[in-house]
C-alpha cells in the first residue's frame, strides 16, 4: 500500500515510471493489454494496405506505400518491445492474436477496394491514431511513452502523404474524384469509432486516467479530430458524409450526428467484413515460417557448439 | 516480422534503383516519357529483364536463393558500373552498390541458415537451387545493343563477372553445406522478351490501374 | 482428371449463364453496349456481386462448399424464374435451371464424399462451411430497386428460398456428418459493390487485355 | 512365330487388332508407349493455354478457351482408357509422366507470353497435331483408331477456332497484327518439330510402318503440313519467319529451310523454357488432390459396408 501510494505520487508528478520500478499489478496488466492491442493492430494494419502494393498506380506510390507498410511493421516491433519491458515474452503476446483471444483495431477489418481507400487510410485513419497517440507520448509509463514519440513522427508523415494521395485524387478526373468521395463515405464512420465508445460507457477508462495512461477522453479526442478534419475535406472539395454535421459557435466546436455503435461493437465482436481474413492470413504466415524459424534455431545452436569445440 | 522489414528493404532498394534506371533513361530517351511510362505502359514483350528475376516468390527458401543469386552477380557489376563514363549512371551505381552489398550479405546469410538448419529447410533450399540455377547464365550474356555502349566505357561487359560470381556463389553454398550444381542446360530469353509464363499475370496486377484509367495522374 | 472436366461444365455453364443475362441487360440498356462491355469495363464498386461466389478457390473442400452452398440456392431461384413475364428471361431461367441442377447434385455429392470421408477430409470441409456460412444470408436479401422488377412479375422474391435452400443445405449436411451452423453474424454489401479484398485482383486479370488495348476487337 | 504371321496377315489385311486379340509383346509395348505419350501431352497441354483462361479478352473467347482446355482432358482421358486396354493401369501410366520418365509432346514446353499465342497454338500446333492424328484414325489397333476419331473431330475445331483468332488480330490493329506476328515467329519452327525427327533419323519408324500403327514418313507429314499451312498464312497477310521457304515447281510442295534439331533434342531432354514448370505443376496438383481421393474412396467404402449391412 505503501509502495502504491509513493507509486502514484510518483505519476501525480509527471515522473516516468521505468520496467524494473514498482508498479501495482492492476497497472502492469493495463498497460500490457494495451502495448500489445496497439502492436498488433500495427501488424494486421499492415494487410489492407499491403493489399494494394501490387496494384500502386506509379513507381512513386508503389515505394511510398511499401514503405508504409514497413514502417508498420516496426511500430509492431517497437511496440512488442515495450510491451516485454512489462516481463511478458513476444511469443506470448503473438500466440494471444493468433488465438483471437487478442483485440486489435477494429478499423483494419475494413476491406481496401478502391486506390482511393489507400489515401483515405493514411488522412483517417493515421489522422486518428496520430490524435489518440500523441497525448501518449505522455503515458506515464517511459518505454510506451518512448515508443510512442517515435511513432506519432513516422504516423504524421504517412498522414501527410495520405491526404496528399487525396488530394491528387480530388484534381484529377471526375472518376478518380468520385472515387476519393466514395473512400471518404466508407471510411469516415469507422474513423470516427476508432476513439471508441462515447464517455461513461468506456470501461478502461477510469483507471487509465488516474495513472496518466489515458490524458483526454475517448469523446474530446474525437471531437479534436473531426475539428482538424473537417476544413481538410472542405480544402479537398470532399463532403462528409453526414448531413447532421454543423459548426456549433457557442462551444466552437464541430458536432457530428450519431454513430451507429451497434456496427462498433460488431465489428470489435469478430463480425466486421474482414475479420475472418485477416486473422486467417497472420495464422497463415505464422505457420509457413514455422520452418524457417526452426533452421535459423537449428544453424545457430550448432555455430554455437562449433565455437565451443 | 524481422524479416519482413528486411525483405520490405530490398525491395524498396530496388525500386529506388529501377526507377533512377528508368528516369535516366527517359532522359537520354527524350520523348517526353518517365519512369512510369516505361514501367507501365510497356508489354511483357517489351520487357528485357532476366528470368531469374521473374521467378516467383515460391517458399522462403526460393525467394531467398533467388536474391542471394542475383544480388552475387549484380553487386559487382553495380561496383564496375561506378566507373561508367555516363556521370549519372555511375553515381546511380555508386548508391545502388551499397544498397547490393547488403542484400548480397543478407541473402548469404540466409542461405547458409536454411542449408546448414534443418533438414527440411536444406532440403527445401537444394530444391530452389535446383530449380534457379539454369537461369543465372544469362545474367553474364551482353544485351543486343550493348555491345556498343561497353565499347564506349558507359556499362561493364557482364561476362567479365562470371568467376567472382561463381566464386561467391561456391562459397556461400559449401558454408551452407549445399552442392553448386555443375553443368546442366541454361535457360535464356529474357533479355530478348521471350519470358516465362510468371510474368505476365505479376504485370496484369502492375498495370492494373494506369491502364484502366488512361492519362490520369496519381 | 473427371473432376477436372465436371468443374469446367460448371465454369462453361455459369460464362454461359452470365452471357445470356449480360446480353439481356445490355439490350435492355439500349446504349449499344454489349456484354463484354458490361464485364470487362465496370471497376469493383460496379459489381453487384454475391460476396459468396467471390471468395477464393482455396482447396477443394472450399470450392465445392462454396458451389454447393450457391447452387442449392439458385437452383429453386431459376426455378421460380422460369415464371418470368419477361419471355426472355424465362428462357433463359430455363436453360440455366438444368444446369444448376446439375451443379447442385454434384457439388451436393462432393460435400457429402468429403464431410463422410476421412478425418482430414471431414476437417476441411467444416473449415469450409464455418468460412462461407456468412455469406449465405446475403442471397436471401432484395436487391435495391429489384422490389419494382418482382411487383411486376419479372423476378421472384428471393426471400421466398430461404426455407427451400435451408432443407437442402440441412439434409445435405446431415449425410456429410456435418453441422448447420446456427446463429452467427452475416456478412453483405457485395450487391451494393462493397466487396470483399478478393475481388480486385480477380478483375485486374479478367480486364488487363481490354483496358490495355482500348476498343480491340479480340 | 505362327500366332505372329497370323497377326500381320491380319494388319496387312486392314483388320483391326482388339485388346482380346494376340499381339506381339513388342507391338503392345510400342502402342502403350505411342498412346501414353499421346494422353500425357493432352494433359501437359492444358497448361498452356490453361494460363490465359483467366486473361481471356472477351466472355466468349473465354468460354471457348476453357471448353477447348476441357477437350484436351477429355482427350487425355480417352487415350489413357485406349491405353489400359494393352493391359497397364492408369496410375502407372500417370506415375510415369510425373516421375519424368515418360515424354509428352516437346510442343508444351514453350510459353504462351500474350493472347496471340492462343491463336497460333490453335492454328498451327493442333494443325500439325491433327495432320499426325488423322492416318492413326485408320491404324491398326482398334481402341487407338477409334479414339483418334473421337480426337480428331474435336481438334479440327479448336484449329479453326485457333485460325479465326489469328485472322480477329491480323485484321486489328496495329499493335494486334505485331503480336499475331510474333506469336507465329515463335510458335512456326516448333510446330514443324512435332512430326519428330528426319526420315531416317527416327528410331520407331520401322516396325510402327509395318504394324500399321504409322503411315506417313515424319517429312510427308510435315510436308502436307507446310503446304496447308502456308496459303493461310499469306490470307492471313503474315509471314513465316523462314527466308528459304519456296516453292518447288518440280515437286509441286513447298520447301522451307533447315530445322534447329539441336533446339528440339534439347526440348525433349527436358531443357525447354517450361520443362521444369511443366512437370512441377502437374505434380503438385495430383499430390494436392492426394487427400480428396482418399476422401472419396473412405466415403465409397463406408457407403458399400452400409449397403452390405
Amino acid at each position: 500500500a505503501e509502495q502504491t501510494a509513493r507509486f502514484l505520487e510518483r505519476v501525480d508528478a509527471e515522473e516516468r515510471i521505468e520496467p524494473n520500478d514498482f508498479m501495482p499489478a492492476a497497472y502492469r496488466r493495463t498497460l500490457a493489454r494495451q502495448i500489445s492491442q496497439h502492436a498488433h493492430s500495427e501488424i494486421i494494419g499492415m494487410q489492407p494496405e499491403g493489399n494494394w502494393i501490387t496494384r500502386a498506380p506509379s513507381l512513386r506510390r508503389k515505394a511510398a506505400l511499401l514503405a508504409k507498410v514497413q514502417d508498420e511493421c516496426g511500430h509492431g516491433l517497437y511496440l512488442y518491445a515495450a510491451a516485454e519491458t512489462l516481463g511478458i515474452a513476444r511469443e506470448e503476446f503473438v500466440e494471444q492474436l493468433l488465438s483471437g483471444r487478442a483485440k486489435y483495431s477494429s478499423i483494419f477489418n475494413y476491406p481496401t477496394m478502391t486506390w482511393a481507400d489507400i489515401g483515405a487510410i493514411g488522412w483517417l485513419v493515421d489522422g486518428a491514431a496520430i490524435m489518440n497517440q500523441i497525448p501518449l507520448c505522455r503515458c506515464s509509463y517511459g518505454p510506451y511513452a518512448r515508443a510512442m514519440i517515435r511513432v506519432c513522427k513516422e504516423e504524421s508523415f504517412h498522414q501527410r502523404q495520405g491526404y496528399e494521395i487525396m488530394m491528387t485524387l480530388a484534381r484529377g478526373s471526375a472518376e478518380q474524384k468520385a472515387m476519393a468521395q466514395d473512400a471518404l463515405n466508407r471510411w469516415w464512420w469507422p474513423s470516427l469509432m476508432m476513439f471508441g465508445p462515447p464517455d461513461g460507457q468506456s470501461t478502461h477508462s477510469d483507471m487509465s486516467t488516474r495513472w496518466k495512461i489515458k490524458r483526454f477522453s475517448n469523446d474530446d479526442l474525437r471531437r479534436k479530430f473531426v475539428d482538424a478534419t473537417v476544413p481538410q475535406a472542405t480544402y479537398l472539395g470532399l463532403t462528409l458524409p453526414d448531413p447532421d454535421l454543423r459548426f456549433d459557435p457557442e462551444t466552437g466546436h464541430w458536432a457530428h450526428g450519431a454513430i451507429d455503435w451497434e456496427e462498433f461493437r460488431n465489428v470489435i465482436a469478430g463480425n466486421g467484413p474482414c475479420n475472418a481474413d485477416r486473422l486467417a492470413r497472420r495464422r497463415e504466415t505464422h505457420e509457413s515460417g514455422a520452418w524457417v524459424r526452426e533452421a535459423a534455431a537449428a544453424h545457430a545452436a550448432r555455430q554455437k557448439a562449433r565455437r565451443a569445440a | 516480422m524481422e524479416e519482413d522489414m528486411a525483405l520490405a528493404n530490398m525491395g524498396l532498394d530496388l525500386i529506388g534503383q529501377a526507377r533512377a534506371l528508368y528516369t535516366h533513361a527517359a532522359e537520354i530517351e527524350d520523348a517526353g516519357h518517365d519512369e512510369d511510362q516505361l514501367a507501365y505502359l510497356r508489354d511483357e514483350r517489351a520487357y528485357g529483364n532476366l528470368l531469374l528475376v521473374e521467378q516467383p516468390n515460391g517458399d522462403f527458401a526460393q525467394t531467398m536463393v533467388r536474391q542471394f543469386l542475383y544480388a552475387a552477380f549484380i553487386d559487382p557489376y553495380w561496383r564496375l558500373l561506378t566507373g561508367s563514363a555516363d556521370a549519372t549512371l555511375a553515381a546511380i551505381a555508386a548508391k545502388a552498390e551499397k544498397e547490393s552489398a547488403y542484400h548480397l550479405r543478407h541473402s548469404a546469410e540466409w542461405v547458409i541458415r536454411l542449408g546448414d538448419g534443418t533438414a527440411e529447410s536444406h532440403r527445401r533450399a537444394r530444391a530452389a537451387i535446383a530449380r534457379l540455377f539454369p537461369y543465372t547464365n544469362e545474367m553474364f550474356d551482353v544485351p543486343a545493343d550493348e555491345d556498343v555502349l561497353a565499347a564506349e566505357g558507359l556499362v561493364p561487359d557482364p561476362a567479365a563477372l562470371r568467376a567472382v560470381w561463381r566464386d561467391t556463389v561456391s562459397d556461400v553454398l559449401g558454408r551452407a553445406t549445399l552442392a553448386l550444381p555443375e553443368g546442366g542446360w541454361m535457360q535464356s530469353g529474357g533479355r530478348d522478351g521471350r519470358h516465362s509464363e510468371h510474368l505476365g499475370p505479376l504485370l496484369a496486377e502492375l498495370q492494373f490501374l494506369q491502364r484502366s484509367f488512361p492519362g490520369a495522374t496519381w
